[in-house]
C-alpha cells in the first residue's frame, strides 16, 4: 500500500476544501511525511476559455501550475468545469511556446520575404517603431491599426485603446469580438441605450421555459447548460425549445427541436410577434409605459465590398442603421404578414411546432429565458434578429425579472469586459461612449488628462474592413494581439492573407504559440498567457472577475500589457501629435507616450506596496507602480454614477466576481427593474434608463434572404462553428493531448443521404469548395451533429483544414459582424477531383 | 550574461534555432506553408477501446473514457452511460461507479443518485482516439515535483 | 473484487458555539481527520474509507450532529489499492 | 378512409373478369379440377411468396413515410447501416424472422402496421415519439421471447472470437451471453434506432 500517495491525496483533499471554504489551514495540519514538498498553493482565477466565466482554483507548485478544479465558491459554476476547463493546467505547457521575439530577416536585416530569426526585445521594438514612424510619416494615423481581442485582460484592452486612440490618434482598433457578438452589442444600445444583458445567470433557476435561438449550449456553454438541464430535470413542468439549422447535443436534451432553413429564423420571430398580437397576449400596460416602436430601413445589403453587385443593388446599403419612429399599429401591420403558413413555408418548420413555440412566449404565466449565441449574431441580419427576440419579450413584458430574460451569451472570456465595457471597438470608448460623440471624447480627454481635441472622431476600420484595407494597401502598420485571425476571419484566402503579405505592410503578431496568423506575420512577439499575468475578465452576466499572477511566463515571453506600455516609450508626442495641439499645450511637448498615457498621475497613482505580497506582478515591478490597479481605477471613473459602477479594485481580488453596476458594495442582478436596480426610481416598475425617455425600443424589420444560398452548382449550405473540446482556433486546446485525442481533426458533418448521393463514405477525403476557395476534409455521417439533407457543418479549430478559406465575408450591414453560418458550397470526392485535375 | 552568450549564438545558428522552434507537424497547428498551399486532410482517427484506465494528470481531472461511446444516448429519454456506471449497475457491469461528488446538487445537498446538473457526462468525460499528439506537452505531474528522485527530466523551455 | 481506497474532503459548516463538541465527535468517526477551520466555524475534514458508501454514511453521520449546518463534499478521489511488496 | 375501401371493393366486384371467375363452374372434369387446382396452387404459392419477398425488403418498408422519416432515418447514422466490411442490415434482417412459419406469424402481426399507416396513428413525428415506447417494447418483447433470433442470424455466439472483441465486450459476453443468462436484446437496446423514455426499463434508470 502506498502510504505516501494516500497522504499526498489527503493533503490535496484538505487543501481543496480549505480553498473552497476560504479557510487558512494551520501549517501543522499539512505536516505530512513528505513534508512541504507536496504543499500546493491554491488561488482563484476565471477560466481562460468561453464567455461563461467559470471560477477555477489553480494549484501552483515550484512555479508551475500543477492542477486545476472547479471553484466551489464561484456562483457561476459551483465547482463544475467543462472538459476544457478541467485541462486548463496544461494549456501553457505546449512545448512550442514562443519564448523570444522572431523577426523575418535576410542578411541580418528585416526582410518581408525573410525567414524568422530570434531577436532581442530591443531589436524587435526598434524595427517595429521604425515601421510605425515610417507609416505615420507617409500616410498618417489612419494607416495604423490594431486587432485585439475579447481575450485581452481588461487593462490590456484599456491600455491598447489609450495607445491607439490617444497615442497614435487612430480609431483603427477592433477586437475579434467583432466576429463574435457585435450584433448583440449594437442591438443592446439600439434597444436599451446601454450594452449588456439586463438579467443574469440566476434566471436559469427561475425560468419555466428556455428557448435557444442558434445556440448549441451543450457544447459551447457546457456549464451554463448544466444549470439548464438541472432546472429541466428537477422540475418536470420546465421545457426546452431549441431552434437550429441542424440537430446536436443540445437538441438531444430539448423537448422541442425546431430545425429551420438558414436565415428563416427572422420569419419565425416575426410570426411569434404576430401570434402574440393576434391572440391578445400583448402586455398593453407595459408596452404603453415602457416601449417605443420603430421600423428599420429595409433592403440593407450584406456588408460586402461596395462594388459587389449585392451592395450596388441594395437600396439602403449605406444607411442600414437608420430606423424611424412608428406606431404599434404600423409594427403590427408589418408582422401581420408573417402568418403561420408563411413562416412554415419559409422555414420548413411544421405549423404545429411553430404554434407550440409561440404559445410559450404568449402565455403570461410561463417565464421565458431566450438564449442566443452565434446562430443569431453571426447572421447577415444579426441586429434584426436580436431586435426581434427583444420585441417578443417587450411585447409581453417578460423582461428584467427573475426567469423572464432575453439573454445574449458571449463566446470569449472577456467579450463583455474588454471589448464592450473598456471599449475596444472601432466606434467605442469606455462605458458605452462613442468616438463619434464630441462630448464623449471630451469626457475621455478629461479623465485621461489629455489636451482637448486630441482624440479623433472618425470611426475606425472594423475587423473585416481592416483586412480589406490591408489588402488594398491603406492600412500598413498592423498589430495583432491574442487572436488567430488568419484562421478565424472569413474568406481568408482572398481577403485576409493577401493583406498580411502585402509588401507595403508591416504585420506584428503577439501570441503564446506559433499560430497560423503568427506564421504569416513579419514580427512575432512572445506573449504571457492567463495566470502568467494579473488579469481581469468580464463575463456574459456583467460579472467582473480578477486573478493574480501565479507563475512566470517562460523565457522572454511578456504580457500584452507590458508590450503595449513598452512600445509607447518609443514615441514622443512631437512625433505623433499634431503641432497645433502641442503649441496650445506646450507642457506635453517632448514627452514620451508612456509619460502622457501611463505616468499621468492616474495610472501611476498606486505604489507597489499595495500589491498582495503573496503574488508576483512582473509589469508593476518593472515600472515601479501598481499598473493594473492604476489602469482599472482610471477606467472605472468612466462609468461611475451612471449605471456602470464598479467596486474598488482590491475588492475584486477577494470575491468571485461582482455583477455591475456595483452600488454601495451591492452588485445588481436584474437591471432596469425596480427593487433590483438602484438606478430605477420608486414607483416606476421598469426604467430602461440607457435611453433619455427611459423606454425600450421595439424595432420592426422583415425577413430578408441571405447573401448567398445554394444553387445547382454549389448545392449545400455550409455552417461553421466550434466543438466542445476545442476552443476557437484550437491554439491552446490542440496542445493538450487529452483534448486533441478527444477530437483530433475537423470533419464534414453530412447527412447520409447527401453522402450516398455523391458516392461518399464515412471517412472519405473530400473537397469542400465554394466560389472563394476550397479545403480538403473528411466525411462524417455519424457523431454528435445530425445535419439535415442539404447542409453541412465544419468546425474551424483545425489549422490543417482552414474552412475560412471557403466562407463568405458577408456581414450584418449594421453591426459589421460576419455571417459564418451560411454560404453555398459543394462537396466532391478528393480522389475524383485529383484525377480530374490531372487530365 | 545569458544574453551575451545568446547574442553570440544568434549569428551562428539562426537556422537551427528557427528549426527547433518550428519542428512539428506544421499544417496541423500552424497552417500550411505558405498559407495558400493545399493540404491533404488527416485521416480520421480510431477510437481507443481497450478499456484500460488512464492515469489522471491530477486528482481533480475527470477521467477520460477508455471505450467508444458511439451512438450512446444522453438525452431526455435515456442516459446510456448510467446503465453501467450508476451505483446499482456496477457489479454487473464492472464499470467504475460515478464519483460521489456527482451526488451533490448545486446548493450542496447530497442526493440519492446522479445530480441533474451532472447529467451530461460528455461535458467533462471524453473518449480518446489513438491520435499521436501534435506537439509534446511539458506539463509536470505534481508527484514528479514532490518526489525529486522519481522526477523525469523537467522540461524547461 | 479489488480493493479501493477513497479519499474525500468536506467543509463542515458549524455553529461556532458547537465547534468543540463537533470536533470531539469527529474523533470517533473512523477515517475522519480534522485539518483546521475551527476558528471560522468551517471545519476542514478528510475522510479515508474503503468504499463510496462509507463516504455517504459518514457525511450523513456528520450532518446529523447537533450544531452542524451543512457538510459539503468538496473533493473525492478513489483508486485501487496497490498491493505492493 | 372507409369510403376508399368501399370503393375498392365495389371496383373489385364490378370488374367483369373477376365476376366470371367468381361464378360457380357449370361443368368441369374432376381431372381438370385436380390438375387445375394443383397448377393454380403452385401459381398462387409462387405469387404469394413473391409478394411476401417483395414486402420483405428495405425498399418496401421505407415506402411508408412513417418508417422512412423516423426509424429508417435514425438507422442511417448507425453501424448496422455502414460499417467496416459494408454488410448492411436492412429492416427485415432484424424485424422479420428468417424461417417461414415465424415469418408468416410476424407478417400477420405486421398487418396491424398497415392499419396504423392507413389510419395515420403515427403520421407525425410527435405522434411517433409518443408511441415510441410502446412500439419499442413490442419489439424488445418479441426478441426476448425468441432469444434474439434475428440478431443471431448474423451474430452467432458460437462464431464469436473473444480476442477480436474489446475486453469489456468479451467479458460481458463470457459472463452473460455464453451462460444464457441474458440474450442480445437485454443489453443492446437502442443500437439501430433512438431509445424511447427508458424509465422503468430494467437495466436503465
Amino acid at each position: 500500500m502506498d502510504l505516501t500517495r494516500r497522504t499526498l491525496l489527503k493533503t490535496q483533499a484538505a487543501a481543496a476544501a480549505a480553498a473552497a471554504a476560504n479557510v487558512a489551514l494551520p501549517v501543522n495540519a499539512q505536516n505530512v511525511p513528505t513534508g512541504e514538498d507536496i504543499q500546493l498553493q491554491w488561488s482563484k482565477a476565471p477560466c481562460r476559455f468561453c464567455g461563461t466565466g467559470c471560477g477555477v482554483m489553480v494549484a501552483v507548485k515550484d512555479g508551475r501550475v500543477v492542477a486545476t478544479h472547479g471553484d466551489m465558491q464561484a456562483e457561476v459554476n459551483r465547482g463544475l468545469n467543462c472538459v476544457k476547463g478541467y485541462f486548463l493546467s496544461k494549456i501553457m505547457y505546449g512545448k512550442d511556446r514562443l519564448t523570444q521575439p522572431l523577426l523575418r530577416m535576410k542578411n541580418g536585416q528585416f526582410a518581408k520575404d525573410g525567414e524568422f530569426q530570434p531577436v532581442s526585445w530591443d531589436r524587435a521594438f526598434d524595427e517595429m517603431a521604425k515601421q510605425w514612424k515610417r507609416v505615420l510619416k507617409e500616410k498618417g494615423p489612419e494607416a495604423i491599426g490594431m486587432f485585439g481581442s475579447g481575450q485581452w485582460t481588461m487593462w490590456e484592452g484599456y491600455a491598447a485603446s489609450k495607445l491607439m486612440r490617444a497615442g497614435f490618434r487612430s480609431n483603427n482598433l477592433d477586437p475579434n469580438a467583432r466576429h463574435c457578438m457585435a450584433s448583440a452589442a449594437v442591438t443592446f444600445i439600439r434597444t436599451f441605450g446601454m450594452d449588456e444583458p439586463m438579467g443574469c445567470y440566476d434566471d436559469f433557476e427561475h425560468a419555466d421555459a428556455f428557448v435557444l435561438w442558434g445556440s448549441n449550449m451543450a457544447e459551447m456553454h457546457p456549464i451554463l447548460w448544466t444549470r439548464v438541464t438541472d432546472r429541466r430535470l428537477s422540475h418536470p413542468h420546465v421545457k426546452i425549445a431549441t431552434l437550429s439549422t441542424y440537430e446536436h447535443r443540445t437538441t438531444d436534451l430539448s423537448d422541442m427541436s425546431v430545425i429551420f432553413k438558414p436565415n428563416s429564423d427572422l420569419a419565425i420571430l416575426n410570426y411569434i410577434a404576430n401570434y402574440i398580437i393576434q391572440n391578445g397576449a400583448v402586455n398593453r400596460e407595459f408596452v404603453q409605459r415602457h416601449c417605443n416602436f420603430r421600423l428599420a430601413n429595409t433592403d440593407i445589403g450584406y456588408g460586402l465590398r461596395p462594388d459587389h453587385v449585392l451592395e450596388q443593388r441594395a437600396q439602403h446599403a449605406n444607411d442600414a442603421q437608420v430606423s424611424h419612429a412608428a406606431s404599434f399599429e404600423e409594427y403590427a401591420k408589418l408582422v401581420s404578414q408573417y402568418t403561420v403558413e408563411k413562416a412554415s413555408e419559409l422555414s420548413g418548420v411544421p405549423k404545429e411546432q411553430l404554434e407550440a413555440l409561440a404559445r410559450i412566449y404568449a402565455d403570461p404565466k410561463t417565464k421565458v429565458m431566450s438564449l442566443w449565441t452565434m446562430g443569431f449574431n453571426q447572421h447577415v441580419r444579426g441586429v434584426w434578429a436580436n431586435h426581434m427576440v427583444y420585441n417578443l419579450h417587450l411585447l409581453t413584458g417578460k423582461i428584467s425579472e427573475p426567469g423572464n430574460s432575453p439573454f445574449s451569451l458571449t463566446g470569449q472570456p472577456s467579450a463583455c469586459g474588454t471589448a464592450r465595457e473598456v471599449g475596444t471597438f472601432s466606434h467605442r470608448l469606455p462605458a458605452d461612449m462613442q468616438v463619434a460623440n464630441p462630448e464623449h471624447r471630451k469626457h475621455a480627454e478629461e479623465i485621461w488628462k489629455l489636451p482637448h481635441g486630441l482624440l479623433p472622431g472618425k470611426v475606425g476600420y472594423h475587423a473585416v474592413q481592416q483586412d480589406r484595407m490591408l489588402k488594398d494597401g491603406k492600412l500598413n502598420a498592423y498589430w495583432i494581439m491574442v487572436n488567430n485571425n488568419l484562421q478565424t476571419a472569413p474568406n481568408t484566402n482572398n481577403e485576409t492573407y493577401p493583406g498580411y503579405r502585402n509588401p507595403a505592410n508591416f504585420v506584428v503578431v503577439s501570441d503564446a504559440y506559433p499560430t497560423v496568423t503568427a506564421m504569416a506575420a513579419d514580427l512575432i512577439l512572445p506573449a504571457a498567457m492567463w495566470v502568467e499575468k494579473e488579469g481581469a475578465y468580464g463575463n456574459a452576466e456583467r460579472r467582473t472577475h480578477f486573478w493574480h499572477q501565479l507563475v512566470n511566463a517562460p523565457g522572454e515571453a511578456r504580457s500584452d500589457l507590458w508590450q503595449l506600455m513598452e512600445f509607447s516609450k518609443r514615441f514622443t508626442t512631437d512625433e505623433v501629435w499634431p503641432a497645433e495641439i502641442l503649441n496650445t499645450h506646450p507642457d506635453y511637448k517632448g514627452k514620451s507616450l508612456f509619460d502622457v498615457l501611463f505616468r499621468n498621475g492616474n495610472v501611476d497613482k498606486f505604489p507597489l506596496s499595495e500589491i498582495d505580497p503573496a503574488y508576483e506582478n512582473r509589469e508593476s515591478k518593472e515600472y515601479g507602480f501598481y499598473v493594473q490597479k492604476g489602469l482599472f481605477e482610471e477606467f472605472s471613473r468612466f462609468g461611475a454614477g451612471h449605471g456602470h459602477d464598479y467596486a474598488p479594485f482590491d475588492t475584486y481580488h477577494q470575491v468571485r466576481g461582482l455583477r455591475w453596476p456595483v452600488v454601495n458594495g451591492q452588485e445588481t442582478r436584474w437591471r432596469y427593474r425596480e427593487g433590483h436596480d438602484p438606478y430605477v426610481e420608486k414607483g416606476s416598475g421598469w426604467q430602461f434608463y440607457g435611453n433619455p425617455d427611459k423606454k425600450a425600443n421595439i424595432v420592426g424589420a422583415p425577413y430578408e434572404p441571405p447573401a448567398e444560398a445554394p444553387d445547382a452548382e454549389y448545392d449545400l449550405w455550409l455552417v461553421t462553428g466550434r466543438v466542445l473540446e476545442h476552443w476557437h482556433s484550437g491554439s491552446m486546446t490542440l496542445r493538450v493531448p487529452e483534448l486533441y485525442k478527444a477530437f483530433s481533426g475537423a470533419v464534414v458533418f453530412m447527412h447520409p443521404d447527401d453522402a450516398a448521393k455523391r458516392g461518399l463514405r464515412r471517412g472519405q477525403e473530400v473537397r469542400v469548395v465554394s466560389r472563394r476557395g476550397e479545403i480538403r476534409s473528411r466525411i462524417e455521417i455519424r457523431g454528435r451533429n445530425k445535419v439535415p439533407p442539404g447542409l453541412i457543418f465544419v468546425p474551424f479549430f483545425d489549422a490543417s483544414q482552414l474552412i475560412n478559406k471557403v466562407t463568405l465575408d458577408a456581414t450584418d450591414p449594421i453591426s459589421k459582424q460576419t455571417d459564418f453560418k451560411k454560404c453555398a458550397v459543394k462537396v466532391v470526392a478528393a480522389a475524383m477531383a485529383d484525377a480530374g485535375g490531372q487530365q | 550574461m545569458r544574453r551575451g552568450i545568446f547574442a553570440c549564438l544568434v549569428g551562428i545558428v539562426p537556422f537551427l534555432a528557427a528549426g527547433a522552434i518550428f519542428a512539428q507537424d506544421a499544417p496541423r497547428l500552424r497552417g500550411p506553408e505558405p498559407f495558400t498551399k493545399e493540404t491533404p486532410a488527416p485521416p480520421m482517427q480510431r477510437q481507443v477501446t481497450n478499456d484500460v484506465r488512464v492515469r489522471r494528470n491530477y486528482p481533480d481531472q475527470p477521467p477520460v473514457i477508455p471505450h467508444s461511446i458511439e451512438g450512446y444516448a444522453v438525452d431526455l429519454n435515456a442516459n446510456k452511460c448510467m446503465s453501467c456506471h450508476a451505483r446499482k449497475f456496477t457489479q454487473e457491469s464492472q464499470a467504475p461507479m460515478i464519483s460521489i461528488t456527482h451526488y451533490q446538487d448545486r446548493v450542496g445537498n447530497t442526493l440519492g443518485g446522479l445530480a441533474p446538473r451532472r447529467y451530461v457526462c460528455v461535458a467533462c468525460h471524453v473518449p480518446q482516439t489513438d491520435a499521436k499528439p501534435l506537439v509534446e506537452n511539458i506539463f509536470t505531474d505534481m508527484d514528479a515535483l514532490a518526489e525529486p528522485e522519481r522526477q523525469p527530466q523537467r522540461g524547461r523551455h | 473484487m479489488s480493493r479501493e481506497f477513497h479519499i474525500s474532503s468536506l467543509v463542515v459548516h458549524s455553529r461556532p458555539d458547537r465547534v468543540p463538541a463537533i470536533v470531539e465527535s469527529l474523533a470517533s468517526i473512523e477515517g475522519a481527520e480534522l485539518h483546521g477551520g475551527a476558528d471560522a466555524g468551517k471545519l476542514i475534514v478528510t475522510l479515508e474509507t474503503e468504499t463510496e458508501a462509507q463516504v455517504v454514511e459518514r457525511i450523513n453521520a456528520i450532518q446529523l450532529h447537533d450544531g452542524v449546518l451543512a457538510a459539503t463534499l468538496v473533493f473525492h478521489h478513489f483508486e485501487p489499492v496497490q498491493e505492493r511488496e | 378512409m372507409a369510403a376508399g375501401i368501399a370503393r375498392a371493393w365495389g371496383w373489385f366486384r364490378g370488374n367483369s373478369l373477376i365476376r366470371t371467375a367468381l361464378k360457380p363452374p357449370v361443368y368441369l372434369s374432376l381431372a381438370f379440377l385436380t390438375l387445375g387446382g394443383f397448377v393454380a396452387g403452385v401459381a398462387f404459392w409462387g405469387a404469394f411468396n413473391t409478394a411476401l419477398e417483395a414486402t420483405n425488403t428495405e425498399q418496401f418498408c421505407v415506402s411508408c413515410h412513417e418508417m422512412e422519416a423516423n426509424v429508417f432515418e435514425e438507422l442511417k447514422g448507425t453501424i448496422h447501416f455502414t460499417n467496416r466490411s459494408g454488410v448492411r442490415a436492412t429492416c427485415p434482417d432484424c424485424h422479420v424472422p428468417h424461417n417461414w412459419t415465424d415469418k408468416i406469424a410476424r407478417k400477420m402481426q405486421a398487418s396491424k402496421e398497415v392499419w396504423g399507416h392507413i389510419f395515420g396513428s403515427i403520421d407525425t413525428r410527435e405522434k411517433f415519439l409518443s408511441m415510441r415506447k410502446h412500439l419499442a417494447e413490442r419489439e424488445w418483447e418479441r426478441m426476448k421471447a425468441n432469444d434474439s433470433l434475428e440478431c443471431r442470424n448474423c451474430h452467432s455466439s458460437e462464431s464469436m472470437d473473444l480476442t477480436k472483441q474489446n475486453p469489456r465486450a468479451a467479458s460481458a459476453h463470457e459472463r452473460f451471453l455464453f451462460t444464457s443468462e441474458k440474450t442480445c436484446i437485454d443489453c443492446h437496446k437502442g443500437i439501430a434506432h433512438r431509445l424511447p423514455n427508458m424509465s422503468g426499463v430494467p437495466g436503465w434508470q
